[in-house]
């Protein structure tokens, strides 16, 4: 219990950043295994329920690997 | 960091979920914790539920707007709408206090700002709508891990 | 269903992400696919560079307007800007014409906006500013299971 305890404060206190990261891997990798299934990509809701998350944190975690994209980036870099 | 959007949406309670994922992605940019974001977002529900279930009564007709400054590392939030006010703040605001028992709501709305946010402010006129502000410092104390 | 928000936000390079979450999360009712939000996503991030950069050249005083109304299964997107505008709409939007090229664009937004979605219109004033006008429609195909 105290292992679990120690889990879920650490994940309350790791940056949003980092967790949106990590939460896209596991996206895409679920999104590669129902493209599979189905023959075409999943929507939205399908994937939000195999990953059992409300689409509103799928819609922002999609968008973590996109950040290197930015304007700023490739203006600046 | 200095930054300011607002954003204006039609009174349905769908809009709830895209006013959360709104400011959460606005707020983003300072990297706060998980916790820190989860808070954020349930602050937003509850005022943005308020302006869509007692501000309008789910009158599709009605407009919510939001706004979100970032001035270095505080955010300041405004929900307003032109619904139906309130006449007695500082009843509406106690805990447990809801006009709406038969929605099974809470009463809860105000105490949960109060508690997640550093500041609230709530104005209002009878007949002429609400207007929230709420404001918050992120970052504090510097990151432990990452 | 139908649906109607509008964000108006600060021309800084940073606020093209969050245009891009803030459309997504709002289409999101539509249930599209994964593939077509980010269809949706990358028209919205041209759109958006465009007014910062060529409206507004990173001015921070500039606001970008972005509307988006839902209309059964039609999306219509429209983003504008009070900067600069443009005299010569047909050059600006034929493919690899940049008047930018000391930044590397690719001069290639319009043929993406073009080609990502049913319907695009632009209407400019030189001086005065620029709004872009895409439609598209989703859930075309029925859910081939479910
Ligand atoms: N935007 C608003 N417009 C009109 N009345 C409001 C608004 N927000 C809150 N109120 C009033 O304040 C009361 C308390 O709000 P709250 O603490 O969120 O509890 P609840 O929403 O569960 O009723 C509401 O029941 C309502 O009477
Ligand atoms: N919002 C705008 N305001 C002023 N000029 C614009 C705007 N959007 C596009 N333009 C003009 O149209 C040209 C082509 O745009 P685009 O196809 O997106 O290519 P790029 O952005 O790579 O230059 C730009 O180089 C610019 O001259
Ligand atoms: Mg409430
Ligand atoms: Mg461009």
């Amino acid at each position: 219990i105290g292992e679990i305890q120690r889990f879920l404060r650490d994940d309350g206190t790791i940056k949003v950043s980092r967790s949106l990261k990590e939460t896209n891997q596991k996206i895409r990798q679920k999104k590669d295994e129902l493209s599979k299934e189905f023959g075409r990509t999943p929507s939205i809701s399908e994937l939000s329920e195999a990953m059992g998350m409300p689409k509103e944190e799928l819609v922002m975690a999609l968008e973590a690997n996109q950040q290197p994209q930015s304007i700023y980036e490739t203006v600046y870099e | 960091m200095n930054n300011y959007m607002k954003v204006e949406f039609v009174a349905k309670s769908e809009n709830e979920s895209f006013a959360r994922v709104t400011v959460a992605s606005f707020i983003a940019q300072l990297d706060p914790t998980v916790d820190e974001l989860t808070e954020i977002k349930t602050v937003v529900s509850e005022a943005v539920t308020n302006a869509i279930i007692h501000g309008y009564d789910e009158d599709e007709e009605g407009r919510v707007v939001l706004e979100c400054e970032i001035k270095n590392s505080e955010v300041e939030l405004r929900i307003s709408d032109d619904g139906h006010g309130m006449d007695n703040i500082d009843e509406a605001t106690q805990p447990l206090f809801t006009s709406k028992p038969e929605l099974e709501r809470s009463g809860m709305g105000f105490t949960i700002m109060e508690n997640f946010m550093d500041a609230l402010s709530v104005t209002s006129e009878y007949g002429k709508g609400t207007t929230v502000i709420m404001r918050k410092k992120f970052n504090q104390n510097q990151p432990t891990c990452n």
